[in-house]
């Protein structure tokens, strides 16, 4: 490999000796990164990366930002090994994760299968730790697997049906940890710590009961607490609730790039937590280096006005959501009525096609979105613009035709179409009233509903409340974004467009019932939907990508064909505030949150300043 | 020895009110259906975040949520035992916020003196803004200077203190350089005070200080102007007159003593108006104080949070009346020598 | 002088007179009118009256004057800035018109550039047909005082992201705002009244335990009330009941100081002996309370409704910004500045932030009555 | 000698009206008192404010001038600056106003008040002012000077309260001392006190004094100089003696007619009435203090005790004492507004040959039936009548309460009684703030009279009047009671008032009747010193007559003073006995009773 530079951050350390030299730091096998084939180029370590986020909780954006993940997705969403130097998988049923030799959390202790060991056994598997027994994802039809630790270096999960999700979930943007640091954490746990010294820590930390106290120190994706060893390319320097929160740089990080230069380049990160609303103000004042939340497609012209004076660029990234905007129309609705009219395909074309789209997209993104029905993004191997379309065009005749052809021709005085039961045809549709574009959107629609002789009623309400009454069928509509996941790939679990999860806001019913194992909610009763559920098997089932590919494929067909909800635009512009500084952040980039942890998915650690000061 | 009497007499009653209160805010924050913990569960499963789901539902039986309201309250009052024996508010254990995951009175700690520093600061503007205002307004009553205070005094009343900020905050910042947000530089966070942090913190005030003080200073002018005017009309002001003395050592001695009275009385109502009053100005400011927390709590449901920052403030309210009673009677004779009503 | 160093007056003297004449012609008048001389003299009050006046009475006929509906988009005009009208176009009196305008997206800046068109001055029609409103709710009309021209718009205070004009739309949330201090104050009032009353009229253990509710309810912020009540409403009502619940709950958190003042009020006027002329004529209390007491605080009342009516329309504001009051279709001014908080509508697009003027206008106006009002409720003394 | 002060052609206005005063011409010397004297709202105070600029807003004054020459430099105060001014007031010219209850600010303490205008004009240093204050106090008859100045106004009794106000004025020792009615609020005792102190300070540091009164009595007992005035003009001005002996113009005659006078006693005999409308036995009236001071432990209050009165049909029962005696408690228990303690017994026959009502536990029919029978008419006429109601509508509530007659009918009697009052009945429809006081009074004996009782309760119906015009009411009450055989328990204060009246007199001091006799017997062989008091006390309009301060002082003092013979000890009183007839009275078994030891 490469010859190993010192950094000049903690060459003060290294040479009084509180820490060990840069060779005794990395795993045996470091992860190399090549940055020129990605065509990012070499950097320099050294500066101070500032960034805002809204709430205190909001720190633990550093764990999705730093996307160090036994697993992680990259800038293409392949999954290739990152902490694990490798895994091998067998017909999706057993996983045997390999360790880096030598690798060491961030406070120098050896990570090892031990840490996936006390995560299982004395965490996953404690019923006060863990009251409801270990994470969903790790139940295959209620079986959980079998996890062995041969070595300290390998980890083996094994189950007698195919998991073919398991790895995707290790690299989600908050990852299921399955690994946890045992030496730290030992001092907390009943099973390791004297008493005495438990209840010492107890009083300490002011909190009930030593499970309290374990969950408390031990937040890996909070990422609160200062002293809970980590994997991740920057620590948690600041303890408590301050703001303004640094992160350093971790010594014991894994990766370092082909000069042999310790990653991340960037020393310090300083996230300051400022109100909402100031967060375009103070991003047009140059105080942020790199920062996409808090920033709306609106603050753009604020945003554009101060670059000069700010030192930086927006660059506009687009959002990874299957839809930005998504009505949901609801199929199992308690009003019969609708509940019929909703489940006749018709009325949801519709419904669809009345939608004038394009001047949606002009008005609120300056034509920069792409209107079209909900279905997948360009960068997925599974993209069709004839799926984009379908349904997608602004034809109200044939909205209308549809509709009178679903026996809804009727209207009364007011041009509003009536039901079988002779209500006016008021449809209420609920939002969770945080974005405005969502209102402005609505707006545009209730007129161009209007014109078909439907009437829309939007309801802001709060978005738990809305989605309370989702769940209860209380509401009829409702709007959501699309799948957070527009960029699926074969190996990408399609559960989420079958019938399985009650968040789905068009059939919360059918996703109860299967999550709870029929205990509650309804099964789904429409053709297509059941069929979403067999497709969903097939590609469990399947034994390689093509036969994945073709479950994919046909599922997002019937999702185009039955309209289940009503996509209005897709890939709309996130404003990308980057300092001139910065480099090898890329100009065009999806923003999700899944896959691509915002910005994990481009290596933030990859990310340096120009001369190594900023 | 009155005057004590009068204390533990106002004490007992106060006991009694907070009693009442502590209930009312319970249920007050239990009436939005759901609990945090459940929307939370709701929004990890919404975003795929299945990890946190189990650590929710254990903090869901660590703090007896899965009982019935009245216990729940009972638990938090600390009457009766919780899973882990009596520990509630009688106890000192304020609960555990959610949200931050750290025991309420960590966080409440923080923000408590900020919340104390800025509204220190507005009412310190408040009244050095109100009082000469207020005291020339009624003085020269119906004359071009009394109106034009008037006007200035409702122009703060009635901008909308919001927008009033986020037009200071960006204008003072482009013209002036002032700060944008927060209460000092972060870098003087968690320093020990120094001469620079200070300054840090004056330049992050004043914003603030205006903002939340305009529509306090306009209202108290108004108060102090009416109750100036209706001490002008008593003979005793006309006896002072007689007696020789300056129209402005007059004001000062006699009419303005009286009409302070109301102000004195009004201590109990400055925290709670002030806490209500300031936190649009705070979130919109970015203010770390009580207000925001508060809101937080109260919209994502984190009960033992917004319950013990409620608590907190009703308590502060009713010792600020009690002190306020109990200084009326010792600051004005009458009452003291009458008793007094109500 | 007379002898011993005497003066007498030598006027003719008529003893008995005084008892046939009234003393004070000029006190001789109802109450009302006493109070509305002496209101006169208090010339800002007067002007506030009238315009709130105007203000209220304009209310049902707003979509009249409106030259568009509350939520008309014109899609081709969004965020455009205040249109002037002009009267000479090179030289030439044409009457009112306007230059039409075309907006264009800058994909660099991000905003639009709107450029008026200078050759063709379009006029400014009147009376004239557009969209359909309702005058008072109820009769339907399409006819404006005055509209845009054919293909080209008018916005006299520019228009919003959706391209609503935000003239119209200032009309038409005036109808919410400004009957929203007038319903929290009605419910204001009658809790008010009712607990001041009885707590005065009746003392003891009655007075000890509404004086402890007061106190209660004072201690508590007003914030997680309004959050907790308005998150209590349920969640299908229409705008409207939302809307009508936000002004009885500002009305609810407004009644005690009201009722302090009513029951202080009362506990003064039982003392007069009019009063105590009639309870010994054996009137009972419904009619003392009714024909004696009502009467006499009435003025007081009302002069601290007035005075509480602002901080209704500004807690309105406060609610709606918070995202706890009235949402969009419903348009009041607070809805109308939630959607101006933030930094490109004060920097980029000012004029969004235009509600403002009405909400300052109209919070000044009530004070100044308020305070006239309250100056001239002793029309006895002078 | 040139005068100290003088007026010349003062006017005055508000605003763009009439002026209130006319061409106002007086003038004062040093050591001499001038005494300003009219009825209210005549320009008295206006006319003495004018003097210190201390003027309503909306005054101006029209013209005149007010030279004041304190030294042989005179200045003209009406165009004097501000500041110049400011010297003058409170040093050179003090001034005491009309009412001592709210002249003083209540919070702070009277030595601070007092001392303020010694430190306004010169150095002096605390200690300095401390003790010329504490002096004057002392001067102006406060036991306890070191108290006084510790004290907060509210914290004294009107009289002493007065008291602090004229130490106020006078110790910064003033050329002119302007007195605004000082005395008008306080009970008679303590105004012949207060008058006596002012003549007594006034003869010793040689000042002049303004005094305004409406009280030709008043006038006798102090004045050199006499200035009447009526309308904003002077009616009639010179030296007293000669105006008071001979009064030229008739407002003055009428004025000096209306003043009460303790009549000359006339023996008389009366038949032992035996139809008595109203008895009170062994009434006793104790109030628990609880207001507001919840945390206090209550307090009793013994408002009145032992009060055993008898009121035959058509006569006149008076009760006279000073403030507080528990005159209106005795009041409001006739009229069964307040139950008496258990033991009492209030019994009221409203025909002669009906059986008694227990007034003092009536049901809700009784109590309806009596309200018909026995009315009250109050002291205050400003207050007791609703600003917000029509004459008419005033008049007819009694009959609408009682639900007699139809509309045209209640406004028939209401005109009736519009004339009977002697009032024209056009006033039907006016606004009871266009009334004189006068006026006011009558329209409440009206209202009274709506119902056609038979027995009135006045409680002090004349004591906020002008003398003139309280000597009409007292015509009027007369008339009426004859005319309609009405039987009267009338209240008052002041004897002079009840003596033309009463058939009876009961005084009372501290809740306890201390003498009970007709008015006769009262008036021509008072017992009680406390009687001997009052009497001496009243001001009559004879320069004769001149107050008789020992008695005053002696009998108006605190129980403990009194001869032991009557004396109190603490809550115990002796008992109220009857008077053996008196050697030179001819009176039998008079009814004479007298609180003492036998
Ligand atoms: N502020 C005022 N505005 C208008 N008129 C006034 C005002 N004060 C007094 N007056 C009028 O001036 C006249 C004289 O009032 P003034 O107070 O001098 O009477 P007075 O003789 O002192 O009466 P009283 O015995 O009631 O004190 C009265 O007719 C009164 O109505
Ligand atoms: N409702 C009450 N509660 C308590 N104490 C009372 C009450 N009414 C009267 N008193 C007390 O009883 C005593 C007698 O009062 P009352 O009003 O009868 O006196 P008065 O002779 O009419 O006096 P004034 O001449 O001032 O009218 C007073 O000391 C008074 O404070
Ligand atoms: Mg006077
Ligand atoms: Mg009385």
């Amino acid at each position: 490999g490469p010859t190993l530079q010192e950094s000049e951050f903690w060459k003060a350390e290294v040479d009084l000796g509180h820490l060990p030299a840069i060779g005794d730091r990395l795993p045996e096998v470091p992860l190399v990164v090549d940055l020129e084939t990605k065509g990012r180029t070499l950097g320099v370590q050294g500066g101070t990366l500032n960034t805002m986020v809204t709430r205190s909780k909001d720190i633990r954006q550093m764990v999705v930002y730093g996307y160090a993940r036994l697993v992680g997705f990259n800038e293409n969403y392949e999954l290739v090994p990152d902490i694990l130097e490798s895994f091998e998988e067998e017909a999706n049923r057993k996983f045997t994760l390999r360790l880096r030799p030598g690798h060491k959390w961030s406070n120098g202790d050896a990570f090892t299968s031990a840490d996936f060991e006390y995560w299982w056994k004395h965490i996953a598997n404690n019923d006060q730790l863990t009251p409801t027994g270990p994470d969903d994802f790790l139940r295959i039809h209620g079986e959980l697997p079998q996890v062995s630790f041969p070595d300290a270096t390998t980890v083996v999960f094994e189950w007698s049906q195919p998991n073919p999700n398991f790895l995707q979930t290790l690299a989600q943007a908050v990852p299921p940890f399955i690994y946890r640091p045992s030496n730290y954490l030992k001092q907390f746990h009943q099973d390791f710590a004297s008493a005495a010294d438990l209840q010492g820590e107890i009083d300490y930390a002011r909190v009930k009961s030593w499970a309290a106290l374990h969950n408390k120190r031990d937040n890996m994706s909070k990422f609160d607490n200062p002293d809970l060893p980590t994997l991740q390319p920057w620590i948690n320097a600041t303890a408590g609730k301050k703001i303004r929160h640094q992160f350093v740089r971790n010594p014991y990080y894994h990766r370092i790039d082909s000069n042999g230069v310790q990653l991340p380049y960037i020393d310090t990160v300083e996230m300051e937590i400022v109100a909402g609303g100031l967060v375009a103000a103070k991003s047009n004042a140059g105080e942020a280096e790199l920062q996409a939340r808090g920033l709306d497609f609106r603050d753009i012209p604020i945003l554009r006005k101060g670059e000069a004076a700010g030192d930086y660029r927006t660059q506009l990234w687009s959002n990874g959501t299957a839809s930005q905007i998504a009505i949901y129309p609801n199929l199992n609705t308690a009003d019969p009525v609708w509940r019929d009219l909703f489940r006749d395909v018709r009325v949801r074309r519709a419904l669809s096609v009345a939608i004038n789209r394009a001047a949606i997209n002009k008005s609120l993104y300056f034509k920069l979105a792409k209107p079209g029905a909900m279905t997948v993004l360009e960068q997925s191997p599974f993209f069709d613009q004839s799926l984009r379309d379908a349904w997608a065009q602004y034809d109200p005749a044939m909205a209308n035709k549809l509709l009178d052809e679903a026996g809804l021709a009727e209207k009364d005085g007011y041009g509003i179409r009536k039901l079988p039961d002779g209500r006016p045809m008021e449809l209420v549709i609920e939002t969770a009233g945080e974005r405005q574009e969502v209102e402005n959107a609505l707006q545009i629609i209730t007129d161009d509903w209007r014109d078909v002789g439907v009437k829309l009623i939007m309801r802001p309400l709060d978005r738990d409340i809305m989605r309370n009454r989702v769940f209860s069928g209380s509401s009829m509509a409702s709007v959501w974004f699309g799948w957070d996941n527009g960029l699926p790939q074969s190996y990408t679990s399609p559960i989420y467009l079958a019938p399985t999860d009650q968040v789905f806001y068009s059939w919360p019913k059918w996703g109860q019932h299967y999550q709870t194992g029929g205990l509650a909610g309804e099964a789904p009763d429409l053709v297509p939907a059941m069929r979403l559920m067999e497709l969903l098997e097939e590609w469990n089932n399947a034994t390689d990508a093509n036969g994945r590919a073709a479950a994919w494929r046909e599922m997002l067909k019937i999702h185009a064909e039955n309209v289940f909800a009503i996509g209005i635009v897709a890939g709309a512009p996130q404003p990308v505030v980057v300092s001139h500084k910065l480099r090898n952040v890329p100009e065009k980039g999806i923003w999700a949150w899944d896959p691509g942890a915002h910005f994990g998915v481009h290596r933030p650690d990859e990310f340096y300043f120009e001369g190594g000061d900023g | 020895m009155e005057i004590l009497r009068y204390a533990i007499y106002r004490f007992g009653t106060m006991l009694l009110t907070l009693l009442v209160v502590s209930v009312l805010i319970f249920w007050i924050i239990n009436l939005p259906p759901g609990d945090y913990l459940s929307n939370q569960i709701a929004e990890f499963r919404a975003s795929g975040q299945e990890s946190l789901v189990a650590k929710a539902e254990f903090l869901r039986q660590e703090y007896a949520l899965d009982k019935p309201l009245w216990q729940q309250y009972l638990i938090w009052m600390g009457f009766l035992p919780g899973p882990h024996g009596f520990s509630g508010m009688l106890q000192g254990n304020f609960g555990w916020s959610f949200e931050f995951d750290r025991p309420v009175s960590e966080i409440v700690g923080d923000s408590l003196w900020l919340t104390v520093l800025v509204n220190l600061a507005a009412v310190l503007f408040v009244y050095m803004v109100a009082l000469p205002l207020g005291v020339i307004a009624a003085a020269k009553s119906r004359t071009m200077i009394d109106y034009t205070a008037a006007f200035i005094g409702y122009l703060g009343l009635a901008t909308p203190n919001f927008l009033l900020a986020l037009i200071l905050f960006y204008y003072g910042n482009k013209h002036l350089g002032l700060p944008i947000g927060g209460l000092m530089a972060p870098e003087y966070e968690g320093m020990p005070m120094s001469w620079d942090k200070v300054k840090s913190i004056l330049l992050h005030l004043i914003v603030p200080t205006f903002v939340i003080g305009t529509s306090g200073a306009s209202a108290m002018m108004q108060r102090l102007r009416a109750n100036m005017l209706d001490e002008l009309g008593k003979p005793y002001v006309e006896t002072a007159v007689a007696k020789g003395m300056r129209p402005s050592r007059m004001l000062a001695k006699y009419p303005l003593r009286v009409a302070f009275n109301p102000f004195v009385a009004d201590i109990g109502n400055l925290l709670p108006s002030m806490v209500s009053g300031s936190v649009l100005v705070s979130v919109v400011l970015g203010l770390q104080t009580i207000g925001p927390v508060l809101l937080q709590a109260l919209k994502s449901q984190d009960m033992f949070l917004s319950g013990f920052v409620l608590m907190f403030v009703a308590l502060l309210t009713l010792i600020g009346t009690m002190i306020s009673d109990v200084l009326l009677v010792l600051l004005d004779p009458r009452i003291r020598y009458e008793g007094r009503d109500g | 002088m007379t002898q011993d160093n005497r003066y007498v007056d030598d006027a003719p003297f008529d003893a008995d007179a005084s008892l046939r004449e009234v003393e004070r012609k000029d006190l001789d008048a109802p109450n009302w009118l006493l109070v509305w001389r002496k209101f006169r003299t208090h010339k800002l009050g007067l002007i506030s009256g009238i315009f709130l006046l105007f203000c209220y009475l304009m209310l049902p006929f707003v979509g009249f004057v409106a030259p568009y509906g509350p939520n008309e988009r014109d899609a081709e005009h969004l965020f455009t800035p205040p249109q002037s009208i002009h009267l000479f176009h090179e030289g030439e009196f044409l009457g009112p018109f306007i230059y039409p305008l075309t907006s264009e997206a800058d994909m660099e800046t991000f905003q639009w550039i709107v450029k008026p068109d200078l050759e063709t001055p379009k006029q400014i029609e009147f009376f004239c047909e557009g969209s359909k409103y309702h005058i008072a709710g109820l009769i339907p009309s399409r006819t404006h005082l005055f509209c845009a021209p054919d293909g080209a718009t008018l916005f006299l205070w520019g228009s919003d992201r959706l391209g609503r004009d935000i003239f119209s739309r200032i009309l038409y949330g005036a109808q919410l705002s400004l009957t929203v201090g007038l319903i929290g104050i009605t419910v204001s009032f009658v809790l008010g009244i009712f607990f001041g009353s009885v707590a005065g009229y009746f003392g003891g253990r009655i007075d000890w335990v509404i004086n402890r509710v007061i106190e209660v309810l004072r201690s508590l912020p007003e914030l997680p009330l309004w959050l907790a009540l308005s998150a209590a409403v349920p969640s299908n009502w229409s705008p409207v009941a939302v809307f009508f619940i936000i002004s009885i709950i500002l009305g609810i958190l407004d009644w005690p100081g009201l009722a302090r003042s009513v029951r202080a009020k009362f506990l003064s006027l039982r003392e007069e002996e009019y009063v105590r002329a009639a309870e010994m004529m054996g009137a009972s209390s419904g009619r003392v309370i009714r024909k004696h007491l009502l009467p006499n605080f009435m003025s007081h009342l009302i002069a601290s409704a007035t005075l509480s009516i602002p901080a209704m329309i500004l807690g309105e504001t406060a609610l709606s910004f918070l995202g706890l009051g009235l949402r969009a279709p419903a348009v009041s001014w607070g809805v109308m500045l939630n959607d101006a908080q933030n930094l490109a509508s004060i920097e980029i697009y000012p004029w969004t932030a235009i509600p403002m003027l009405p909400i300052i206008v109209i919070v000044l106006a009530f004070n100044f009555l308020g305070d006239g009002l309250r100056d001239s409720l002793d029309p006895y003394q002078q | 000698m040139q005068p100290l002060l003088s007026v010349e052609n003062l006017s005055i206005g508000f605003g763009k009206s009439e002026p209130v005063v006319r061409d106002v011409n007086f003038s004062v010397s040093a050591g001499e008192t001038l005494a300003l004297v009219g009825e209210s709202g005549s320009g008295k105070t206006i006319s003495c404010r004018a003097l210190l600029q201390i003027l309503p807003r909306a005054a101006q004054i029209r013209s005149g001038r007010m030279l004041f020459n304190p030294n042989g430099d005179p200045v003209d105060l009406a165009t004097l600056s501000s500041r110049k001014l400011r010297h003058i007031r409170g040093n050179r010219i003090a001034m005491i106003f009309q009412e001592p209850m709210r002249s003083l600010s209540p919070l702070h303490k009277i030595g601070n008040q007092v001392a303020e205008a010694l430190k306004l004009h010169g150095r002096i240093s605390d200690s300095d002012a401390k003790r010329r204050v504490l002096e004057q106090f002392e001067r102006v008859g406060f036991p306890n000077p070191d108290r006084t100045w510790r004290s907060y106004p509210f914290e004294l009794s009107g009289g002493m309260r007065q008291r602090a106000m004229i130490a106020m004025a006078m110790v910064a020792k003033p050329d002119l001392l302007i007195a605004d009615e000082p005395t008008t609020a306080l009970d008679v005792t303590t105004q012949a006190q207060v008058l006596g102190l002012m003549k007594e300070l006034q003869q010793e540091t040689g000042m002049a004094m303004i005094l305004v009164t409406h009280d030709l009595g008043v006038v006798a007992n102090m004045a050199e100089q006499v200035v009447v005035m009526h309308k904003g003009r002077v009616m009639e001005a010179g030296p007293a003696a000669p105006i008071l002996r001979a009064p030229a113009h008739p407002y003055t005659q009428k004025l000096f007619h209306a003043a009460p006078k303790i009549p000359d006693p006339v023996a008389q005999d009366r038949p032992v009435e035996r139809d008595l409308i109203l008895e009170m036995r062994d009434v006793a009236k104790t109030f628990t203090m609880r207001a507001g001071k919840a945390w206090a432990a209550p307090q009793k209050v013994q408002a009145c005790a032992g009060l055993d009165f008898s009121l035959p049909r058509g006569k006149t029962l008076a009760i006279v004492g000073e403030s507080g005696s528990g005159k209106t408690t005795a009041a409001r228990i006739a009229l069964g507004a307040e139950a008496p303690d258990a033991g009492g017994q209030v019994l009221f026959r409203p025909t002669p040959d009906a059986t008694p009502v227990a007034v003092h536990r009536m049901d809700r029919k009784q109590r309806r039936a009596f309200q018909r029978e026995a009315q009250m008419v109050f002291q205050d006429p400003y207050s007791s009548l609703s600003p917000r109601m029509r004459i008419l509508d005033t008049l007819s509530e009694p009959l609408e309460i009682h639900d007699i007659g139809g509309a045209s009918e209640r406004r028939d009697r209401a005109g009736e009684m519009l004339k009977m009052v002697g009032l024209p009945t056009d006033m039907l429809l006016r606004f009871p703030h266009a009334f004189s006081g006068g006026q006011r009074q009558r329209l409440s004996i009206a209202r009274a009279l709506m119902l056609n009782p038979s027995l009135l309760i006045c409680d002090e119906p004349t004591s906020a009047l002008d003398v003139s015009v309280q000597d009409q009411i007292l015509s009027l009450l007369e008339d009426i009671r004859d005319a309609q055989n009405l039987s009267y328990l009338f209240i008052s204060h002041d004897l002079a008032v009840v003596a033309r009246i009463a058939d009876e007199v009961a005084v009372m001091r501290r809740g306890l009747v201390v003498e009970q006799a007709p008015p006769e017997e009262l008036f021509h062989n008072p017992n009680h010193p406390y009687t001997k008091a009052l009497i001496a006390a009243q001001p009559t309009p004879d320069v004769n007559r001149p107050i008789n301060l020992k008695l005053v002082a002696q009998g108006a003092g605190s129980p403990e003073h009194w001869p032991e013979q009557f004396r109190f000890k603490g809550s115990d009183a002796p008992p109220l006995v009857a008077m053996s007839p008196d050697k030179g009275s001819e009176a039998t078994a008079s009814g004479h009773k007298v609180r003492c030891h036998v």
